[in-house]
């Protein structure tokens, strides 16, 4: 039988992956892309405990992550777009106008 | 000396008086240039006016015992303390009123001609209008605070206008002069407003307002009145120009002579005297204060007194004679006769402001010559002018039946009355200086053979109407304004009961006619003395005018005004300018800026080592966060 | 509405067992379970781990795929893997949310920018840095593991009432306690929207 | 339970089975109905054995043989799998869409009750949208994956154009939701049942003998809904007039340029299989799905008091024939659409979606709301 804390460690396995995403691409695209990753793990604990517990109230959490990531989204990759207008790179190691 | 309790009534157009000159000099400031001059000057004079015209009606409308009150907003409010910006008028603002609004009227008019030809007046009518502002806050606040506002404002303005000429380093550095000292004078007074809340504020009243601390003084015991008001006494000093802080005033006739007559002569001088009959309540409860005030009263007009006798400029006899004047008010503020005192700014603010006004119309005509020496005869060009200049000095001279007359002798004999002898004798010398020093300039300047060189004497003319009429006006003041306050044994004093509701009954005792007679006569005597020796030595061609050869070691110290001026700065102003430049010199550049630049340089030395952490690389700072979260997370894998 | 008091009691009462995804599966779990005689691990726990294992491989491409577009495809079936455990977990509104907004929206968004962008080069890469953030985020999952096996965690789902999950069950909790919340998340999306034109908009 | 599983997967079978024949007959109805719009003859050529009726048969048959028969090219610089992948994915929302839409209402077995509809899912609505989103893949990833200037461009007005039609769409059928108070499409369907007579309010009534007989079908109830609906819908399918990701005439083809073979045939199934769902989902949302006028379980019911009543099985067939009569005639309807208008330029394509469409879905939400907390 599948027990609460299977699903707990999957989501955690895939923040992690999400995480791996974040640090190591170049690619600003990508990056965001593992934002989204690590917040679908993030909801698959909340369903999971709203399942377990019985409790509409993860879902409902879910819900608003849904519409934060898609703020989110948006916000990303129209900043994308502009910084790929002004340098022709989406690579984020040559952005760096606060280096010292 | 309890007066009735006055019955406090709202009245709205009280607001008015003030804002008018305010909105009307706002106005000249912003759009006055493109009103164009005379136009400027005109509405800053009618605005005025329209001002006077509410004074008058105020002042006829004002029930005997009442108050009248204009409250425009809450100004501060912390806890029980609160102040508010609010007007009030009872007699004794309703005379003030009269006084400011009426002689700055006619000063305006004056001003029109007088400044006719300077280029700009549009800013001069500016200053002018911003201090009738000033001045009337200052009357009729119903506040310490609010008269404190007005108290600082006319301090600006007089300022301002001293120094209005600043093309002339000498007028602006007369303008800082009257600025520090009335400086020191207003420290005393704030200090002394400080005092009095507190200690009011430490028996569970918190006011500033007139009419409660009235009822509550009581409450504080006397020592504490005595440091206050002797507090409010140096404000008022340094005001009214009282020993020693009355070497600003001389000075201050570096501004226009119309400003020399309204500020340095009628109204914002007699601030001080004003000041203290608003608050006789208080020095009444300080019989120490109330002696060193006649004390330093009677010294100041009669040391201001032997200096007039020796001045050669014009405007400075008249001003030493202003000092003399205060003195003499203040003289009869300290033997509690502050009816008295209001009475004799009353009449002084007249004929001051008719001599003030009849110098600026013999400087005016000879295109800005204040040397008496070189003038003389000028009878024949000038009529009008002389014989206004002729009424006002027989006034301040105290011959019978003119408004000094009444106001002087009315003090001496409060002062005799009092019991104080030493300083009616004092006094009595005063009045007879006063007679000569005042007689001696008129016979410089009106007698004797003309002595004013060719070139001014070409164009010598009597002046414009619009300035005469000020000046006719004013004598027949300087004459008249007297008889409201006569002594018993002619037709009584209305003054007194006029200002009974406010400053209660004064104790002068009227019991004897004749002996009051007697200081009469003798008063007249001195004065009589005095006129003939000016008659005999100034008549003629005043051959001997300012030949300091003649006169001795007293006339050299009277003639450099007993060197005060050099004390002060040998005294006072080189060890502070001295110690300023040392802390500038030394501690500013060295010790304080050292200071703050070590500060910012270590922390400078610092960043340059750690600023090595910021890559400005995003995914660099990415993981440094998650290296922190996961030292968290360890840690409380290990509570765990 | 007035529709349903015209179907005739016979067809109100009568249970569809096998009436939508979940029903299917906890079905066809206990079939098969019965059929295979494996005690040692039910239908439920196959779907689950195969499910998991197929997420964990999509995710893995998500982040080391060289190809922006291959990278983003993985992503959408990572979604989708999401969607489906969603659904197995009774919760087929946020399951069908998730479809529509995820990977119906945003991840077409992404796509979108990215035949609009069209990065020519492949990005190159470097081996230490890989590296460094590879290692922290094994030991970020090495940390995180161990807290979630706590003991008390229900090992067990509570029974699901048919309504579990549903919209209406979703609605009402939405629209009664967490409304304020709802109302603040519609601003966000408008200022979101706003803020997306006003950024992207090339300025002349 | 087997027992169930085999129903479930015969419906489920039956269900494709019927769309995708259905899709191949548009594909000669297309060539028919534009032959006959045009003036021409049109498909008569293949014959079997020297018999073409009508085409139709040959058509179906000879059709798919061509596709399968030509070569299918990869463009060498492009992405093999995505290139494989994307028709696929282009195909399967068309199909699986029509699973949640109800061909009928329950048919009782022994003591069985089926549910003529593969999958009743209480968020049944939104699985179709959910579905019908997934759509944009095919065509992106294939757009991208060929590598060419032509599709590329196709893609991105592709991917825009769904996105921005989906929205219309969305917003439009909320009112009809918020009319039958339920997103499952057969509890709509058996909501539109009812008669207008019923709902009328009492200040209403006078209306009663005018409009009372009529069915309450979405069309009666949310007439602007349903054009909303319809345009959004037909965009979505990216036909005439909305076909600028194809566009012949400036993208040669647009996003699939360079398939052939079966993986055009797919694309060309899925355009088809779209337009069967469309009319599935017009018909079950506002032209009563399956039901006739006054006709209940057991028999007609005449608001005039008559009533005729019928055997189970028979109620059960006239439904399904109804529904598929009336899937039919939208399906035509469509077809009728893309022979007779002429396509519209790609800005106009946006503000009709983002400036009317949307803000007159927005304005029906609102006045069916406010309609609903007047009267209900």
């Amino acid at each position: 039988m599948v027990a609460l804390h299977h699903y707990l460690i999957l989501s955690a396995v895939i923040f992690a992956i999400g995480v791996i995403g974040v640090l190591i691409r170049r690619n600003l695209i990508v990056v965001l892309m593992s934002i989204e990753l690590m917040l679908n793990a993030v909801n698959l604990t909340f369903i999971a405990f709203s399942r377990y517990l019985g409790s509409a109230d993860g879902q409902v959490s879910v819900f608003f992550v849904m519409a934060v990531a898609a703020a989110e989204a948006v916000i990303g990759l129209a900043i994308i777009i502009s910084v790929f207008r002004h340098r022709q790179s989406l690579d984020p190691q040559e952005m760096q106008l606060l280096k010292w | 000396m309890v007066s009735p309790e006055p019955s406090s009534v709202a009245y709205d157009l009280l607001r008015w008086m003030p804002l008018i000159p305010l909105l009307a000099s706002g106005f000249n400031l912003f759009f006055g240039r493109a009103l164009g001059k005379q136009t400027a000057g005109a509405l800053a004079a009618a605005a005025v006016g329209a001002s006077f015209a509410l004074a008058c009606y105020v002042f006829w409308q004002l029930p005997a015992h009442g108050i009248w009150r204009d409250t425009l907003y809450t100004w501060i409010e912390s806890g029980s303390f609160q102040v508010a910006l609010s007007f009030q008028v009872d007699a004794l603002t309703a005379v003030m009123l009269l006084i400011v609004t009426g002689i700055g009227f006619l000063i305006h008019l004056y001003s029109l001609g007088y400044m006719a030809h300077d280029e700009d007046r549009v800013r001069f009518f500016v200053y002018l209008n911003l201090f009738i502002f000033f001045m009337l806050l200052l009357v009729m606040g119903d506040n310490l605070l609010i008269l404190f506002v007005g108290w600082e404002g006319v301090g600006l303005c007089s300022y301002l206008l001293i120094g209005f000429w600043h093309h002339d380093h000498n007028n602006t550095i007369a303008g800082n002069k009257a600025f520090i000292v009335n400086r020191i004078g207003d420290f005393g007074f704030i200090l002394g407003i400080f005092v009095l809340v507190t200690e009011l504020g430490r028996q569970g009243i918190w006011t500033l307002d007139f009419v409660e601390l009235q009822q509550h003084v009581k409450m504080l015991e006397p020592a504490t009145i005595t440091l206050i008001t002797v507090l409010l006494f140096v404000g008022a000093a340094g005001k009214s120009a009282q020993l020693p802080l009355f070497v600003w005033l001389p000075d201050a006739m570096a501004g226009p002579t119309p400003v020399s007559a309204l500020i340095h002569a009628a109204t914002m001088v007699t601030a001080g005297v004003y000041m203290t009959a608003r608050l006789h309540f208080l020095f009444i409860l300080a019989p120490a204060t109330l002696a060193l005030i006649a004390v330093i009263g009677a010294a100041t007009a009669f040391f201001a007194a032997t200096i007039a006798l020796t001045q050669n400029d014009i405007k400075k006899v008249l001003a030493y004679s202003t000092v003399s004047q205060l003195g003499y008010m203040f003289l009869a503020v300290g033997v509690g006769a502050f009816g008295t005192a209001i009475f004799h700014v009353f009449t002084h603010a007249f004929f001051k402001a008719c001599l003030f006004l009849g110098s600026g119309s013999v400087i005016h005509a000879l295109g800005g010559e204040q040397d008496m020496r070189k003038m003389g005869g000028l009878k024949g060009f000038m009529p009008v002018t002389y014989w206004t200049y002729l009424v006002a000095t027989l006034a301040i001279a105290g011959v019978p039946f003119t408004a000094g007359f009444f106001s002087k002798d009315l003090i001496l004999w409060q002062t005799f009355s009092h019991g104080a002898t030493g300083l009616w004798s004092i006094g009595l010398i005063t009045a007879g200086m006063t007679t000569f020093y005042m007689f001696r300039q008129l016979f410089m300047v009106f007698h004797g053979e003309c002595r004013v060189d060719a070139h001014a004497k070409a164009h010598l003319h009597e002046s414009p109407a619009v300035m005469t009429l000020p000046l006719v006006i004013l004598a027949a003041g300087s004459i008249f304004s007297g008889w409201l306050g006569a002594p018993e044994y002619l037709w009584g004093s209305r003054w007194e009961h006029w200002l009974e509701p406010v400053l209660g009954v004064s104790e002068v005792h009227h019991d004897s006619v004749s002996t009051e007679m007697i200081i009469t006569l003798l008063t007249l005597g001195v004065v009589v003395s005095g006129f003939l020796l000016a008659f005999v030595n100034y008549r003629k061609t005043g051959a001997q005018t300012g030949s300091q050869a003649g006169g001795g070691l007293f006339y050299q110290i009277s003639f450099n005004k007993f060197y005060v001026d050099e004390f002060y700065d040998l005294a006072i102003v080189r060890p502070f300018t001295a110690l300023a430049s040392f802390f500038a010199r030394i501690i500013d550049p060295w010790v304080i800026d050292g200071t703050v630049n070590g500060v910012a340089t270590t922390a400078r030395r610092f960043s340059n080592i750690w600023r090595y952490l910021q890559t400005g690389n995003v995914q660099h700072y990415a993981a440094m966060f998650l290296t922190g979260a996961l030292a968290l997370l360890a840690y409380f894998l290990g509570q765990l | 509405m007035a529709g349903k008091d015209l179907t005739p009691p016979a067809t109100q009462g009568v249970a569809r067992p096998l009436e939508n995804p979940i029903q299917w599966f906890h079905a066809a779990s206990s079939v098969v379970s019965g059929k295979w005689q494996c005690r040692s691990m039910d239908m439920a726990s196959v779907i689950f781990y195969l499910l998991a294992t197929l997420l964990v491989i999509s995710s893995l491409l998500v982040v080391f795929l060289r190809n922006v577009v291959h990278c983003a495809m993985a992503l959408v079936t990572a979604l989708l893997i999401v969607a489906v455990l969603f659904v197995t977990l009774h919760a087929p509104m946020v399951g069908i949310l998730q479809v529509m907004v995820y990977a119906g929206a945003i991840m077409v968004l992404f796509l979108f920018v990215i035949m609009f962008l069209n990065p020519v080069e492949l990005e190159r890469r470097r081996g230490v840095w890989w590296g460094f953030g590879t290692i922290l985020a094994v030991m970020l999952a090495c940390v995180l593991t161990p807290m979630f096996i706590i003991d008390e965690s229900p090992a067990n789902p509570l029974a699901a009432t048919e309504s579990f999950g549903s919209p209406e069950m979703l609605a009402k909790s939405l629209f009664n306690e967490f409304v304020l919340p709802f109302e603040i998340a519609s601003v966000l999306l408008l200022v979101a929207i706003i803020g997306a034109v006003v950024l992207a908009k090339r300025e002349h | 339970m087997i027992v169930d599983l085999a129903i479930i997967t015969v419906k489920a079978a039956l269900v494709l089975f019927m769309v995708l024949n259905l899709a191949g007959i548009l594909g000669w109805i297309e060539r028919k109905g534009s032959a006959l719009i045009q003036d021409r003859i049109g498909a008569n050529r293949a014959s079997i054995f020297g018999f073409a009726g009508l085409g139709l048969v040959n058509t179906l048959i000879a059709d798919p043989l061509k596709f399968l028969t030509k070569e299918d090219f990869i463009p060498p610089a492009g992405d093999k799998f995505l290139h494989m992948l994307a028709p696929c994915m282009a195909l399967f929302p068309a199909l699986v869409t029509f699973a949640v839409i109800p061909f009928g209402d329950v048919l009782h077995l022994g003591d069985r009750v089926i549910n003529l509809q593969v999958a009743h899912l209480n968020v049944g609505i939104l699985y179709v949208f959910a579905m019908g989103s997934l759509g944009v893949y095919g065509i992106v990833i294939g757009a991208w994956a060929s590598n060419n200037k032509f599709s590329l461009l196709g893609g991105v007005r592709g991917s825009a154009q769904m996105i921005s039609y989906e929205i219309a769409m969305g917003l439009s059928v909320i009112g009809v939701l918020m009319i039958y108070g339920t997103l499952e499409l057969q509890e709509i369907v058996r909501g539109q049942a009812t008669l207008i007579g019923a709902l009328l309010p009492s200040w209403l009534s006078f209306m009663h003998p005018l409009i009372g007989w009529l069915p309450a079908w979405g069309i009666f109830l949310q007439p602007l809904a349903f054009l909303l609906f319809f345009t959004a819908a037909v965009a979505e399918t990216k036909r005439i007039p909305f076909d600028l990701p194809e566009g012949e005439s400036e993208l040669v083809a647009g996003y699939h340029v360079e398939y052939s073979g079966g993986k055009f045939l797919m694309f060309f199934a899925g355009e088809f299989a779209e337009i069967v769902t469309v009319a599935g989902l017009v018909t079950t949302l506002f032209f009563g799905g399956w039901q006739i006028p006054y006709l209940l379980r057991d028999g007609f019911h005449f608001p005039w008091g008559g009533q005729w009543l019928l055997p189970q099985i028979a109620v059960v067939f006239l439904q399904v024939g109804a529904f598929t009569v009336k899937v039919f005639f939208f399906c035509w309807l469509q077809i009728l659409l893309r022979w007779t208008v002429p396509r519209f330029r790609y800005d106009q394509v946006m503000r009709l979606g983002w400036k009317m469409l949307l803000p007159l879905a927005l304005m029906n939400i609102v006045v069916t709301a406010l309609w609903i907390v007047a009267w209900q």
